[in-house]
């Protein structure tokens, strides 16, 4: 069978050198690489056979394991491998990677260095998606950073250098601790080696305080990524400052990391640690829920705004993990991947309003629908889908996630489902205040969207509504993973 | 070898260095710092003098000791030699050999 | 089942395609269409197919009464790992249901539907944002429609969502507003807090019968039992009754807030914002009854719970009053019928409440006729005078002869004058309601107030029609002179009046009443057709007098012209305000809304960046201060660093000799 | 005992002949113009030589038949009563290479050196003395003879450091690094002389062993035991100077900023890592034969007994102690550093106190992990103040604020930096991660508390993201050009170059030089194998009979 995997990397990587030094003509070059991503995503969806769909899950599909560092101590190797979550989290990566540079086409600042930092990112993520491996992980960890670094610093707004540097080191810290868990655990264990499934394997052999301290410690890690509450501060300021381009990915993909990062390291390898603190991430869930809505209400800053609501969401996805039910993390996923397409989507549509009126500020831009009814027809859009709106993406992930939380928590999902009114509350709000009544602050000439922001923003706002109607589309896959035999 | 208290000498030599050592600390003049310095260094050779001398005597032990105080007083001169230089430079270049007075590296 | 028509119930889905393809093709290409009204005319087409398929359909239901089901489409799978709450996993499924109760609903949604959109091509004709009407009306058909046709609760919520989505963008339709806009807002907002007790009820019932045990797995079956009792008939000790009663009440809240009972009430007067059509269509004869609707068909278990029960009919008969107390002081022609509608919504829910579910719908359905009329009606007036003022209009009969005699016709069905359908349905309600409370007490004074209510409602829809058509000569001398609608607009008045007289009637077909005592798999209803006996005339004939009486009273003080004011000082002065405010229930949601919660979210902001992250930031400067004050020590005098040479080799000695002895660990000792 | 293979020599004559030819032919004064690139090719071919024939014996010389070379740490450690000065060990040889790499990288980067031709000669034949001196540290089996060859380092370093005699910072630094490194000579040697008054020798292999005692030794007042540890103590403070273990690095900072670029990139890429070499040497010994008598014991004379010590445990916490102080000093002094060689003086202190972890663990995972640290050290550091000496040579001031838009300027120079940057805080895909991530693997994988020492040492390096990733940021983040003073004339040696690679200016050797260590810092970044495998091997090879 074709190694497509590491044939993507190749891809990626050979794509991002190339539109590093083609300078102008880098746009053609990214959106070729982006094209081809998407195809190779496509093979790996055939070759994940959908006829087995029907079958009990499975384990890891197109698994490719060469040695890479051996020494008598040491045995790492280069490999990898997707399940049903992986899978939809790198058609989430191809997806955003296509809109990224769909958005920013007209890009002409080092455009070069632009587009090939978009696919650097994306490529660290789907790295880290198929990494099975903890050094080959935490490699591609690592390098999602180095270029949101630098989107951040260099094409971002006034605070941009403040922002980056509080992102590299604020994540970077967190990055730190979630290697040395999981070097304890593997040497503590004496696994055989570095891999997935070797430290899967014997991590149980564990004491249990160990698992307990090694799997919070783990939960810091890839908490911070989240962003769990009080960890989170670093978020807003990455948003605010970063390019629209460099929100979309960090919304997009690297708050997935930690999820998938929190799923696949966290909870497969030291399922007893959870067990004994999953009040803890309760609580943390249910903080970041309320608090990510309570906050949002009171911005004003349409960025900042969405931030705070991805902290609510990601909340959302948290607590789903912690539930550790097969329906929890079928909601999870889901939920990730709804939360990546609508952020995404709400986060260009900010973008789009700060270049076309000059100001992201709710309470001096307004009524902006008759001069611009296509960004207004996608803000609309992008709220009314975040906020939980049905036949659009996120109802079927948060209707599972609150069903799997009434299931294993009971009446605590009044918590997260009483909250949906504040968040309908801040959306709507938004929604009056940035596209109805009198229009005001509208500089002379502001025109709608321009092409390529609208293909962008259209290609993102028909995924919301076709996942919607037709959610099974991902939830086959998802359920092909170790995870989904859970109870 | 019975004569001779060794650790009388282990304290003469510790003396020594402790001379040396205080001289280093609180002189000033470059030229001063060198002898300080040489007289920790004796302090050192001394230790080899002596132990190479009670090693001698045990069999199956050469005299290590004192080629190595041989040694040590070559090496000794070769540092002078060099710091000497560098005291040259610096009174040529500062017209003054006061160490504490070179601080334009600093923080 | 067997009929002629029943052949067309696979293709139920048609009904809500029908819309559904019109919105799309107005919402893509209206704006580019040469002239506006052409998309108006593509909505009413697509309205038109559903109404003719829908009543299709129902006639089919009524020849042959039954349950057809198709469950074709899988919308949600998980499938089972054999462990857990769900062993052999679930598949939510979107599907059709026809049923009588379904069909009850496709005639009224279809045909006010119909109506209304035929009405609005001149109606709106002035407006820029045609397409963008049509758009959104087409998509609220659809989805009223496959709200109607939900064969599963979740197909409901997921529907009742999207109405609720419809009704916001329509009552903001005038965007600009900034009234229309906060009244959109707060329409939203307030449903929203029902809906999520409705998805809470729904998860109880979910986990419940999914753990009920084999065959009551959701898998197994999607809701279609929710519908239609007999599967829990066997079942009338639900796995845990607490949690069924709290379902009910959540059930409870959910139909609440669509159709505006109290205390979710605010929202709907203020929702006449929107474009009098809407207002005609969606909060008076479809929309709002989706609540009502969502109460029939859960009553099945909502009513084995007397809590739940009671609940309701408190509910439902205290907003009846409360409602009908504010209609008799507005000014505003749209506000006083908006009263009204949450008034009679107040009755539909009584009687369900009181276990006489068809009734409910049996009230729904005339309601739905009747109240469409008036508003279509008073938009006439609006469309002619060109203000909603009460106090500013007058002897307009004389112009607006057809609106005139549609709204009279109107409002004597609403008043429950004999023979006209609201007298039917309205007297079926109260004899219920008289029915059971012979056997719960609790019921008796929530009667006397939907008893009483008969009165006010009588009084204050002819207020509005003598302020309006009698007297010789419009109040405010400006307005501009009327001239009667175009046909569009006439001929729906005609065809509602001509079903406002009737759709009482109606229920005497036998094949009609079948739908409404068949309610297949109800406990058998009884009321539906009313039955006379004595008690019931008895009832009929005070209720009627209350009506006449209210009528007279409403003619003594503004007929012909007149003018009836308050005197400053009377004692009821202080009432009249506290009506006028809406019993400053709107203000306190107000303050807490926009104060309370603003004010707490302002606080956690402040946390969130001045604590929270001065945390964070404390760190750098920690660090930061350290960085400068070690530096110090890098004096620039090499003798200092001599002196730190020296002072290292004396900790080591320290070490060495004080602290290695010292611990046996580390070989001292 | 046989006498050894007199060619594994070979490579210390050509350094050394190469020395003596420099004094010579700048002596008779030949080609008086051109003697920067005369000398520098002289000494950048000798160290090649040397560093090829190291390379061979690594290679060819199987390691089984340097095991049985009679002399030495190896593999006899009690038959050397009396100790014998040399011996060949694949762990001396791999720090032979790693010595002869920096200094290779240095004479390259000098080629282009833009001093006065009159300094060509010192600069170059110093390198080439110093270098011998640490080859020849690399091959001994004695104390005296280690401490010697370190003495010749240091003697030439002084020099050079100050070989440009006009210049008053260079000297200043040259004054302080010399009084420093006399007073730890002094300090070690007396330290030696301790050891020896209690094990009657100084060969390596015997110290830190069982102790003989009689009646007249030790004298009463103090044990044999204390006298030895009081020995280790002043040798640990007088190497640690050569480390630049906090507290003995103040001269580091200073030496570095004043001395010029290369110079520094010498002293940190070459001389410090002598010293820890020597630590290896020294410590390992004691730590690894602490309270177990080895096989063979000599026979004991009369009237003598044998006393078991332990030394082990009380060195590695000293040592773990002094890892954990000396990075945490070294990053937090370095957060608020306004100069850059000041901050990359600070950022290698630190760098050192990783280092120490391996021999805080002494086990033989951890020490291949610091040797690679150590190997990593050369490129990422020498490299940086070589990209330094460029960035200043095409007239960019010293502080970090001067260094703004320097990464669009010069994008080979900028983009060069930051690969060396991300190396040293650890970021994936370089060596200086891979090491890192090795040498910390090994620490969890000792257990016990080491494990802190790799939690610290990773907090550790987050820490110092803070302060590369600012300089980063002010590369190319901040806005302006780079503050630009006029290129003193003779700066640009190596003509005109083209402009897309930025070498313009800065000269074929300098920027071959930053070149190669990028390339490798890539290299081994992504596939480490091959270094680790052999370091790995050595270090099993030096630790195998303890």
């Amino acid at each position: 069978m074709l190694p497509i995997l590491s044939l993507t990397l190749a891809t990626l990587f050979v794509g991002t050198v190339i539109t590093f030094f083609s300078g102008p003509r880098a746009r053609y070059v990214a959106a070729g690489v982006s094209a081809a991503f998407l195809v190779e995503i496509a093979v790996m969806f055939l070759q994940f056979s959908w006829p087995a769909v029907a079958v009990a899950p499975t384990h890891f599909a197109e698994s490719e394991s060469y040695p890479w560092i051996q020494v008598a101590w040491l045995h790492v190797n280069y490999t990898v491998g997707i399940d049903g979550i992986s899978l939809v989290l790198i058609l989430l990566t191809g997806i955003l990677q296509a809109v990224t540079v769909a958005y920013s086409w007209t890009e002409r600042r080092e455009p070069g260095a632009w587009f090939g930092l978009v696919l650097l990112t994306c490529l660290g993520c789907f790295g880290v998606f198929v990494a099975l491996d903890v050094l080959l992980f935490f490699v591609f960890w690592e390098v999602v950073l180095i270029p949101m670094f630098f989107l951040i610093g260099f094409w971002g707004g006034p605070r941009r250098r403040y922002a980056a540097l509080k992102f590299f080191i604020y994540t970077h810290v967190a990055s730190v601790t979630m290697l040395v868990a999981l070097l304890v655990t593997a040497f503590y264990s004496h696994s055989p080696s570095l891999d997935f499934a070797s430290l899967a394997g014997s991590a149980s052999a564990l004491a249990v305080p160990t698992q307990i301290v090694l799997f919070l410690s783990l939960f810091f890690g890839f908490g911070v990524k989240f962003p769990i509450v009080p960890f989170h501060t670093w978020l807003p300021d990455a948003h605010v400052e970063a390019p629209t381009g460099g929100s979309v990915l960090l919304a997009g993909l690297l708050l997935k990391l930690g999820g998938y990062g929190l799923i696949r390291w966290g909870l497969e390898i030291l399922p007893t640690g959870l067990a004994h603190v999953q009040w803890i991430l309760y609580a943390v869930a249910f903080a970041s829920i309320v608090w990510g809505a309570g906050v949002s209400l009171a911005q004003r800053d349409l960025k900042r705004l969405v931030a705070f609501s991805s902290i609510n969401h990601m909340g959302i996805v948290l607590l789903a993990i912690a539930l550790y039910s097969s329906l929890g993390l079928l909601a999870a996923v889901l939920l990730m991947f709804a939360h990546g397409i609508v952020s995404a989507l709400l986060f260009m549509v900010s973008g789009s309003v700060h270049h076309t009126f000059g100001s992201r500020d709710l309470a001096s831009v307004g009524g902006i629908t008759p001069t611009a009814p296509a960004l207004s027809t996608m803000t609309m859009t992008g709220a009314l889908a975040s906020l939980g709106l049905p036949a659009l993406i996120s109802f079927p992930a948060e209707f599972t996630a609150l069903l799997a939380t009434w299931d294993k928590l009971g009446y605590w999902v009044l918590i997260p489902l009483l909250t949906l009114v504040v968040t309908a509350a801040f959306y709507i709000w938004m929604m009056q205040r940035l596209l109805f009544g009198q229009p005001k602050g509208i500089p002379a000439g502001a025109h709608d969207l321009p092409y390529a922001e609208a293909f962008a923003m259209g290609v993102l706002v028909v995924l919301t509504v076709l996942y919607g109607i037709l959610p099974n589309l991902l939830v086959h896959f998802i359920q092909l993973s170790p995870v989904a035999g859970l109870p | 070898m019975t004569g001779l208290p060794l650790a009388g000498f282990l304290a003469l030599s510790a003396v020594l260095l402790g001379i040396g050592i205080f001289g280093i600390l609180t002189r000033r003049n470059f030229i001063l710092l060198l002898i300080a310095i040489e007289v920790a260094m004796n302090s050192a050779i001394l230790n080899f003098v002596v132990f190479g001398a009670y090693w001698g005597g045990v069999p199956g032990y050469g005299i290590e000791g004192q080629s190595v105080a041989v040694v040590l007083i070559g090496l000794a001169a070769t540092e002078v030699a060099v710091g000497l230089a560098i005291v040259l430079a610096l009174n040529r270049l500062r017209g003054s050999i006061n160490v504490a007075e070179a601080t334009v590296l600093k923080l | 089942m067997s009929g002629p028509l029943n052949a067309l119930f696979p293709w139920a889905f048609l009904v809500p395609l029908a819309p559904a393809i019109a919105f799309v093709i107005v919402g893509l290409f209206g704006r580019r269409m040469r002239r506006l009204e052409w998309g108006g005319w593509v909505a009413v087409g697509g309205a038109f197919v559903a109404m003719v398929l829908g009543v299709l359909i129902a006639v089919g239901e009524m020849l042959s009464p039954g349950t057809y089901t198709d469950r074709s489409f899988n919308w949600f799978t998980l499938p089972g790992n054999g462990t857990g709450t769900f062993p052999n996993g679930f598949s939510l499924v979107m599907g059709t249901l026809v049923d009588p109760l379904s069909a009850i609903m496709l005639i009224v949604v279809t045909v006010v539907g119909f109506l209304v959109m035929l009405y609005s091509v001149d109606y709106m004709h002035r407006d820029t944002g045609l397409p963008r009407y049509y758009a959104e009306l087409s998509l609220f058909l659809a989805s009223m429609l496959g709200l109607v046709l939900a064969d599963n609760l979740l197909q409901f919520f997921l529907f009742w969502e999207l109405v609720g989505v419809c009704s916001y963008f329509l009552i903001g339709f005038y965007y600009q507003r900034p009234a229309a806009a906060s009244a959109a807002k707060e329409a939203f907002l307030v449903t929203r807090v029902g809906d999520v007790l409705f998805l809470g009820g729904i998860y109880i019932y979910f986990q419940q019968f999914a753990t009920a045990g084999p065959g009551l797995g959701w898998a197994a079956a999607g809701f279609p039992f929710v519908f239609h009792g007999a599967p829990f008939l066997t079942l009338l000790h639900p796995p845990n009754p607490t949690l069924f009663t709290l379902a009910g009440l959540l059930i409870l809240g959910g139909a609440a807030g669509k159709s505006a009972q109290f205390p979710l009430d605010v929202w709907l007067p203020d929702a006449m914002e929107g474009p009098t059509t809407v207002s005609a269509l969606i909060h008076a004869a479809t929309m709002v009854a989706a609540g009502v609707y969502l109460l029939a068909v859960t009553s099945v278990f909502i009513g084995f719970s007397a809590t739940d029960s009671f609940a309701i009919v408190a509910i439902g008969g205290f907003t009846t009053f409360w409602a009908a107390s504010m209609a008799m002081v507005n000014r505003d022609i749209k506000r006083v019928i908006a009263y009204s509608t949450v008034s009679q919504l107040g009755y539909m829910v009584l009687a369900i409440g009181a276990g006489f579910t068809m009734v409910g719908l049996y009230h729904l359905f005339t309601h739905a006729f009747f109240k469409a009329l008036l508003f279509l009606a008073a938009g006439a007036v609006i469309h002619a005078v060109d203000t909603q003022d009460l106090f500013k209009m007058g002897g307009l009969r004389k112009t607006l002869r057809i609106t005139s005699i549609g709204f009279l016709i109107g409002g004597l069905s609403l008043a429950g004058i004999p023979p006209l359908a609201g007298f039917f349905s309205k007297d079926d309600v109260l004899s219920s309601v008289y029915t059971a409370a012979q056997t719960h007490p609790m019921y008796w004074p929530f009667f006397v107030l939907a008893f009483a209510t008969v009165f006010m409602t009588a009084y204050y829809i002819f207020r509005v029609w003598f302020l309006t058509f009698s007297g010789d000569r419009p109040r405010d001398p400006t307005l501009p002179p009327a001239h009667e609608a175009p046909w569009t607009m006439t001929v729906p008045i005609l065809i509602l009046s001509g079903l406002a007289i009737l759709a009482g009637a109606l229920v005497f077909v036998p094949q009609i009443g079948g739908l409404f005592t068949a309610g297949v798999g109800f406990p058998a209803t009884p009321g539906v057709p009313p039955t006379y006996t004595t008690t019931d005339i008895l009832l009929s004939v005070v209720s009627v007098g209350l009506g006449a009486g209210g009528i007279l009273t409403a003619y003594v003080l503004w007929g012909n012209g007149r003018v009836f004011s308050l005197a400053e000082d009377s004692a009821a002065q202080p009432i009249r305000r506290l009506l006028l405010e809406r019993y400053y229930v709107k203000t306190a949601v107000d303050w807490f809304g926009l104060r309370v919660v603003y004010a707490v979210s302002r606080f956690l902001d402040f946390v969130d960046e001045y604590i929270i992250d001065g945390t964070v930031h404390g760190f750098e400067r920690l660090f930061s201060e350290l960085s400068i004050r070690l530096r110090r020590l890098q004096s620039g005098v090499v003798l200092d660093y001599a002196a730190y040479v020296v002072v290292g080799l004396a900790v080591f000695l320290v070490f060495l000799y004080v602290i290695v002895p010292a611990i046996p660990a580390l070989g001292g000792g | 005992m046989t006498a050894l293979a007199w060619t594994v020599f070979v490579p210390e004559l050509f350094l050394l002949g190469a020395a003596l030819l420099i004094f010579l032919l700048d002596s008779l004064g030949i080609l008086r113009d051109r003697r920067v690139e005369l000398f520098g090719g002289l000494a950048t071919v000798a160290i090649v030589v040397a560093l090829v024939g190291v390379l061979a014996d690594l290679r060819f010389a199987p390691l089984a038949s340097l095991a049985t070379v009679p002399a030495g740490v190896v593999n006899a450690p009690w038959t050397l009563l009396g100790g014998s000065l040399v011996a060949v060990t694949s762990f001396g040889l791999v720090f032979q290479a790693i010595f002869l790499t920096s200094a290779l990288l240095v004479s390259l980067a000098s080629l282009s050196h833009p001093s006065d031709q009159k300094g060509a000669a010192i600069f170059f034949g110093l390198l080439l003395i110093a270098t011998l001196g640490m080859t020849l540290a690399a091959f001994s089996a004695d104390l005296i003879f280690l401490l010697l060859s370190i003495e010749i380092t240091g003697i030439s370093t002084y020099l050079l450091v100050g070989y440009t005699r006009r210049d008053p910072r260079g000297l200043e630094a040259a004054m302080k690094m010399y009084i420093i490194g006399a007073l730890s000579a002094a300090l070690s040697f007396f330290g030696a002389s301790l050891l020896f008054s209690v094990y009657g020798t100084t060969s390596l292999a015997t110290l830190g062993g069982p102790i003989l005692y009689n009646t007249h030794f030790p004298p009463p007042l103090l044990g044999a035991t204390s006298i030895a540890l009081l020995g280790y103590g002043f040798l640990v403070v007088g190497i640690g100077f050569k480390v630049t273990v906090v507290p003995f690095h103040a001269w580091a900072v200073d030496v570095y900023d004043g001395a010029p670029s290369d110079v520094s990139a010498f002293l940190a890429g070459g001389s410090k890592k002598v010293g820890l070499f020597g630590y290896f040497l020294v410590f390992l010994v004691p730590i690894l034969l602490s309270g177990r008598a080895p096989p063979g014991l000599p026979p004991i004379p009369v009237g003598f007994h044998v006393l078991i010590v332990h030394f082990g445990l009380p060195l590695q916490v000293v040592f773990g102690v002094m890892a954990v102080v000396t990075m945490t000093v070294g990053n937090v002094l370095a957060l608020q550093q306004t100069e850059m060689k000041r901050m990359l003086a600070y950022s290698s202190i630190s760098q050192a106190g990783y280092m120490l972890i391996g021999l805080a663990v002494a086990t033989s995972p951890a020490v291949a992990g610091a040797v690679l640290l150590i190997f990593a050290h050369i490129f990422m550091k020498a490299g940086a103040f070589i990209v330094v000496g460029a960035v200043a040579g095409l007239g960019v001031g010293s502080r970090i604020t001067d260094w703004k838009g320097v990464g669009l300027r010069f994008p080979f120079l900028g983009a060069s930096f930051a690969v060396m940057l991300l190396s040293l805080a650890g970021i994936p895909l370089t060596v200086g991660f891979v090491a890192k991530f090795v040498l910390f693997s090994a620490a969890v994988q000792a257990q016990g508390w080491f494990v802190w020492l790799a939690v610290a040492g990773l907090l550790n390096s987050a820490l110092s993201v803070f302060y590369y990733a600012r300089v980063l940021r002010v590369m190319y983040m901040e806005k302006g050009e780079a503050v630009v003073v006029p290129i003193p004339a003779g700066a640009v040696a190596g003509g005109s170059d083209p402009p897309l690679l930025g070498v313009g200016g800065i000269g074929y050797g300098r920027a071959a030089a930053i070149g190669v260590a990028v390339a490798i810092i890539f290299a081994f970044g992504v596939y480490p194998q091959p270094v680790l495998a052999s370091f790995q091997m050595a270090v099993n090879h030096l630790l195998q009979v303890l």
